[in-house]
């Protein structure tokens, strides 16, 4: 499964890449990661609730942060498995500057194995991208002006 | 190959089964036809603590006409909307969506309500609905309140049917304008790779169109419609607007079809379904 | 978790506390002992399961028991009365509409509402029907004769 | 179908019903998920998600504390107790895996065992199953075979050191000669594909051990249980004579049962070691995951002709896609590819080279046709390809090509002898049914009108009747015995193991008829080998020509015995006495006639038999076929392909299929329709589709797509009748026929429909996207 997006953030490319490597925001932007606990230097430990539809799974596992070129790119490993199957990949995040804020570039390959690729392969693309594009609304969100209530 | 332990009940009315909805959280799923719910249980990717049986709730299986809709209960069977009278008479589309669907036996399970709810995005029902600018009844336990077709599915299995929520009602305006529903089946699921219905409104000068299987929302094809707002349907007419069916989404792809078959069936069968339409 | 269960089946009350996830064939098969409903797949697809319920044709392997209660449900080894064959049966045997027998009783159970809903079928009306029953011996053409056939032969009954 | 007694019988080449299928269509056969044993518990397999990794811990605990469970089991706890897998195939430089029933260290396919859980009941074996937690570490995965054999590619089992199961080659003729003077040589590379058999009823076993007698029964639905029997007792360490193997009603076969699997294996190890039954039942998904799949091999593909159509020689290389582990026949399945390459052409020099490659896969093993429709679907699409380089008619370049009947026995380059045949007669009926003129013009004026229409022909010849025991691994004789019961009733035991052919009926046929009795008089008995004491089993289109041949050399010898008996009754000698019509009597006396009830009866009362008559009516034999047989047939389709979605409509098919003697016409018809409906979904849809990480994504009904009732057209379908000279009913063998006749000519029909725009060849499956592009690639050029 390959997946491309490009999306927009109205911050400056600093603090965009500052927020994408911190385990509180990224905790707050992946749907369903119900914990993100550092083990290593740039490793964390994940555990996620997944939710499509009626599918739903509880995947545990690692992300890992590398080839780190602050503040222009990383590559964000993801591995979990869960009683659906597991899930891998990697994703080459790479961020420009593009007035007035930051264009952020995603290239992810997955895999997706066990149950989950046996029936659902269908739907996994489309499952995919929807993760990536609400991880980034909601980092997008983070960013908002925060609203006077 | 058996599915998670769960408990099981059987709501007598809307009511108690909108209050065991909420008392029971996200831990309680809605049983109703159960043939997308079942299959994923017993791969246990689905596992739901707790299934209310909503299928006897009988009030929620009518098919009548009331105030210019046609009101069709969320439980109402595919096969029960293929065989009734009045929506052969008043919107014989949804007769014909109805017949697609699956195989015999499904149909004599399978709701409309439960396939809607469900957002598969390559089931048939979408399609149907969005062009009949239909109208979804959904009960929760404060209030009742209506969303437009167009507004309903929200994502990749995902509705605006909140969790404590129930659809009830799928209500069309009728008579309906002659429609079409032309669809080419996955082999072996039989699922929509790409499914088109159409409406031809022949006094407002208009056509609606919509797609399923080809994206992972269903959607209107806008660009269709526009193209032929206000012109006569002629072979020419229909075929340059066919070439927007599949403008402006972003089509799925996987092992039986690729993206760009699916945009391209979603051409052929507008073309189609606006040819039988305007034919009717 | 037991819940208790009344179900018809073939005519017979039969009454059971089941566990919910207990699937209607699975309690045709392992509390009925009524085995000729088979299962073939997960996914609801193959047919092999088909009973009937309250005369509806359905696939028993995505209906949990506990659903069944009040209601009448018939399997293959509910067609035959009296000792004699269902004309669908007889007919199936009579046209060689079966090689290794699985998907036989579902598929003869699709055929018995087939029959039912439209009593003289064409050829392609009945292939449309069995869409939910999968065969992997005779390749349908004898299976398509035996219901042809079997529509004749209650024309001529009648 | 009732007989009047004294009306002359004749039940051979009739069509008559089975006498099976009233326990079928009533629902009350026994097909072995409907047994259920005292104390029986249940496995449930957990498998590998991942296409290759190292298995690095299996926690367990939760998993055994669970409810109901009795046991859960790794490979560490029981592979050195169960053996390896055999494969039955070995060439001399064939590399082999050790192929244990559970992973060991490393997994190498998606659906690969790691563990089992055993329990009291199904439910709670499967929720102990999703608690046991294995820790996996992916390592490089292997799927496609021809970067397999590249250097520096990640290798399947790293401890065999190559990706090459083996090489094989065969030649036939002077391959360089014929190459050098041809006139022409054309080159096509062709893929065939991946397919799942996907038998309705998914496998399934049940072990029991009987501690008192030391005795282990395994109910299986397999094809072979006395293969079983002879293969399973070295690996679990039970006598031979202790074991045994019961295939009951086995819900369709097409080569996936003809094999021993792990999990049959496994069970019956757990069985003896807990002293109870278990039982295993195989999910859809684990079927399509776990159990064999077929085909598979991609080749380069050059033939050497005469300008006026001759083919000079064959030469291909052609790469077999393993899968991971050999099973009973993998390797032999692309050999026997070679060993009827050359179709039914006669084609004086052949070279073929095969290599067996391993990748992260299920394995490929014998599927419905098993080599020979890999054959004749390359030969038939080459035979169309030279025609239509040479500007002549596909069916005048067959002819060409075909050995005259006066030719047979005929040998061919690759060292077979085909028996008996008369192709140019099957194809000139072929031609009269489906009305070859009006087809030809039909095709005209569709493509004058725009479409795409297509005809296509297959002259096909297969290789029946496995076998003779000198080219087969585990004998190829097959063993019978009839006997006539005290009551006068006969019982026939076969050693073959229909499910699904309808030998119950077609043994009862030819035994009815040679004994003049009733066929309801008549049990077949078969499956059990404590009843069948030998036999080698079902597969290979060989139940009725090797053990139908068997059953007759049995009836001979009754008949031979009741005879001398019937002599010393009458007071007459031997060959004074005359059978006809069921009884014996002496010659032109019009006397005394002795019937089966009276001589069983004295034959086993035994009061009045002559010195030295051994009591009973009995006898059994081994049949050897000196020869396989060759079926052959012509099959013609017509089809239409829709410009727009690249859908196929077939509109015309028609058969004609010679199997030799029929014994029971609307069985045969039976076979070649349901062989046919297996063609058309490898010719216009079906696949089995791993990815680039090796996970499979056809793993359910959802997603690998077979024929339905809709897509069957309306055949026509007729026989020639050349009877096989190698057994002595002249039959020949049909189980496979359609599968490997059909094929080719669905695929030649299409291609003959994109053939105007320039489309020459695409691979199988057409299916409409792959159409579509071809259609509109077509449009541009």
């Amino acid at each position: 499964m390959k997946l491309t997006g490009t999306y927009r953030c109205p911050a400056p490319r600093a603090r965009v890449y500052a927020a994408l490597i911190d385990p509180v925001v990224l905790q707050r932007c992946i749907e369903g990661a119900e914990q993100l606990v550092r083990t290593a230097g740039d490793e964390y430990d994940v555990r996620m609730r997944i939710g499509i539809g009626a599918v739903k799974g509880v995947f545990s596992g690692t992300v890992r942060l590398a080839d780190m070129q602050a503040p222009e790119a990383f590559t964000l490993h993801v591995e979990g498995k869960g009683a659906p199957g597991f899930v891998s990949g990697s994703a080459r995040i790479r961020l420009d500057d593009a007035e007035p804020g930051t264009a952020i570039t995603c290239d992810a390959d997955g895999q997706v194995g066990g149950v989950l690729a046996a029936v659902g392969s269908r739907l996994v693309d489309a499952a995919g991208r929807r993760m990536m594009d609400r991880f980034f609304e909601r980092l997008g969100r983070e960013f908002d002006p925060p609203t006077t209530s | 190959m058996s599915t998670a332990p769960f408990n099981y009940t059987r709501p007598k009315t809307l009511d108690e089964a909108l209050a065991l909805l909420t008392a029971h959280g996200g831990n309680a799923k809605l049983l109703a036809g159960g043939h997308s719910l079942i299959p994923a249980m017993k791969l246990r990717l689905a596992q739901p603590k707790m299934l209310l049986d909503i299928t006897r709730l009988e009030a929620l299986r009518r098919i009548e006409e009331r105030d210019g809709r046609l009101v069709i209960g969320a439980l109402a069977t595919h096969a029960e909307i293929a065989a009734n009278r009045t929506v052969a008479s008043r919107c014989p589309l949804l007769a014909e969506v109805a017949a697609s669907i699956g195989d015999l036996q499904v149909r004599n399970r399978g709701t409309i309500g439960g396939s809607i709810v469900h957002a598969d995005p390559a089931a048939d029902w979408p399609a149907a609905i969005l062009a009949l600018d239909a109208e979804l009844e959904i009960a929760g336990r404060m209030r009742r309140r209506m969303e437009a077709a167009g507004d309903f599915f929200m994502d990749i299995f995902e509705t605006s049917v909140e969790p404590d929520e129930i659809l009830c009602e799928i209500r069309v305006p009728v008579p309906a304008g002659p429609g079409a529903y032309v669809k080419t089946a996955q082999k072996a699921s039989g699922f929509a790779l790409c499914g088109v219905a159409a409406v031809v409104d022949a006094k407002a000068r208009r056509v609606r169109v919509a797609v399923t299987g080809v994206a992972a929302v269903p959607y209107r094809a806008t660009g269709v419609e526009e193209a032929l707002a206000g012109k006569p349907l002629t072979a020419e007419t229909i075929a340059a607007a066919a070439r927007h069916a599949a403008a402006d989404i972003t089509p799925l792809g996987d092992i039986h079809a690729s993206a760009e078959y699916r945009a391209h069936l979603a051409e052929v069968n507008t073309t189609l379904a606006l040819q039988r339409a305007a034919a009717r | 978790m037991g819940v208790p269960v009344r179900i018809h089946v073939n005519g017979a009350l039969h009454q059971h506390d089941v566990e919910p996830r207990v699937l209607l064939v699975e309690y045709l098969r392992d509390v009925c002992g009524l085995t000729g409903t088979h299962v073939g797949c997960e996914s609801s697809l193959c047919g092999a399961c088909t009973v009937l319920i309250d005369g509806q044709a359905v696939k028993s392997c995505t209906i949990f028991a506990v659903q069944a209660e009040g209601r009448a449900v018939t399997t293959i080894e509910g067609l035959a009365q009296e000792g004699r064959l269902h004309p669908v049966q007889e007919a199936f045997w009579e046209r060689h509409a079966l090689q290794c027998g699985y998907c036989t009783p579902g598929m003869i159970m699709t055929a018995v509402q087939l029959l039912k809903d439209h009593p003289q079928p064409t050829r392609a009306e009945i292939a449309h029907g069995l869409k939910g029953n999968l065969c992997r011996c005779t390749g349908y053409t004898h299976i398509i004769d035996a219901v042809e056939h079997a529509a004749g032969s209650r024309q001529g009954a009648a | 179908m009732s007989t009047t007694t004294g009306e002359k019988i004749g039940y051979v080449g009739r069509a008559m019903k089975r006498v099976e299928d009233p326990r079928l269509v009533k629902g009350i056969a026994t097909y072995v998920d409907d047994l259920r044993l005292p104390g029986m518990l249940h496995a449930v397999f957990v498998r590998s998600p991942h296409a290759h990794a190292r298995v690095k811990r299996i926690r367990t605990d939760a998993a055994r504390a669970a409810g109901g469970v009795v046991g859960v089991f790794t490979g560490a706890e029981v592979n050195a107790q169960c053996g390896t897998i055999p494969c039955a195939s070995s060439f001399p430089d064939l590399k082999s895996p050790k192929h244990t029933v559970l992973a060991g260290d490393r997994a190498y396919f998606v659906g690969h065992p790691v563990a089992v859980v055993v329990a009291a009941t199904p439910y709670a074996a499967a929720d102990a199953a999703e608690l046991v937690d294995v820790d996996y570490e992916p390592l490089p995965v292997v799927t496609d075979p021809e970067k397999a054999l590249e250097a520096g590619s990640p290798l399947t089992h790293p401890d065999l050191g190559t990706n090459a199961a083996f090489t094989w080659n065969l030649t036939g003729g002077d391959i360089d000669a014929a190459f050098a003077k041809a006139d022409r040589v054309i080159r096509q590379r062709m893929y065939h594909q991946r397919l799942t058999p996907m038998p309705i009823e998914p496998r399934g076993c049940v072990a029991s051990y009987q501690p008192g007698e030391g005795t282990l029964t395994l109910w299986t639905s397999t094809q072979i249980p006395h293969l079983i029997r002879t293969l399973l007792p070295g690996m679990i360490g039970i006598a031979e004579n202790k074991l045994r193997v019961v295939a009951p009603e086995v819900g369709g076969g097409f080569g996936a049962k003809l094999n021993l699997y792990a999990e049959e294996a496994l069970c019956s190890h757990l069985a003896m070691r807990l002293g109870a039954p278990v039982k295993w039942i195989e999910g859809r998904r684990e079927n399509a995951a776990a159990t064999i799949h077929g085909r598979d091999q991609v080749g380069d593909y050059e033939v050497a002709v005469s300008k006026d159509g001759r083919i000079l020689g064959l030469r291909n290389r052609t790469i077999a896609d393993l899968g991971s582990y050999l099973q009973l026949l993998t390797p032999a399945i692309p050999t026997l590819t070679g060993l009827v390459v050359t179709g039914a052409y006669k084609i004086p020099a052949v070279r073929m080279d095969v290599v067996g490659v391993y990748t992260n896969k299920m394995s490929t093993d014998a599927y419905r046709g098993a080599g020979r429709p890999e054959a004749t679907y390359l030969i038939e699409r080459l035979v169309d390809l030279v025609a239509a380089e040479l500007g002549l008619d596909p069916v005048e370049v067959r002819r060409r090509n075909f050995p005259a009947p006066e030719e047979f026995p005929f040998n061919t380059a690759t060292g077979l002898t085909f028996d008996s045949g008369n192709y140019e007669g099957a194809l000139r009926k072929a031609q009269q049914l489906a009305r070859w003129d009006e087809l030809v013009a039909r095709r005209t004026s569709r493509r004058r009108a725009g479409a795409l229409f297509g005809i296509g022909v297959s002259t096909y010849v297969e290789i029946c009747a496995m076998g003779p025991s000198k080219a087969m691994a585990a004998g190829g004789w097959e063993w019978g015995c009839v006997r006539i019961e005290i009551s006068g009733k006969v019982t026939v035991i076969t050693g073959v193991t229909p499910h699904g052919q309808g030998q119950e009926t077609t043994f009862a046929q030819i035994v009815a008829d040679r004994l003049g009795v009733p066929i309801e008089d008549i049990v077949v008995l078969h499956g059990d080998t404590s009843v069948a004491h030998y036999g080698r089993d079902t597969y290979g289109s060989r139940g009725t020509a090797v053990c139908g041949s068997a059953i007759v050399m049995c009836v001979d010898r009754i008949l031979e015995k009741a005879r001398r008996l019937a002599a010393a009754l009458l007071d007459a000698r031997p060959e004074q006495v005359e059978f006809a019509d069921g009884a014996f009597a002496v010659k032109g006396s019009g006397g005394k006639r002795l019937g089966w009830t009276e001589l069983a009866g004295e034959a086993y009362i035994a009061k009045n038999l002559p010195r030295g008559f051994e009591p009973g009516l009995e006898a059994s034999a081994f049949f050897e076929p000196e020869n396989f047989t060759f079926p052959f047939g012509t099959h013609i389709c017509a089809v239409e392909v829709n410009r727009d979605t690249g859908d196929v409509t077939i509109v015309q098919y028609v058969a004609v299929d010679d199997c030799g003697n029929q014994i029971n016409p609307l069985l045969v018809e039976g076979q070649v329709q349901g062989g046919i409906a297996h063609s058309i979904g490898q010719a216009l849809f079906e696949r089995t589709v791993y990815d680039e990480h090796g996970q499979l994504l056809t793993g359910e009904f959802m997603d690998y797509p077979m024929p339905r009732a809709e897509d069957i057209p309306d055949y026509v379908l007729g026989s020639t009748v050349t009877p096989s000279p190698v057994n002595p009913l002249g039959v020949k063998g049909v189980g496979e026929a359609g599968t490997i006749g059909a094929t080719p000519a669905i695929a030649n029909a299409v291609m003959d429909a994109l053939r105007p725009l320039g489309v020459t060849h695409l691979d199988l499956p057409l299916a409409p996207e792959k159409l579509w592009r071809a259609i509109r690639q077509g449009h541009k050029e």
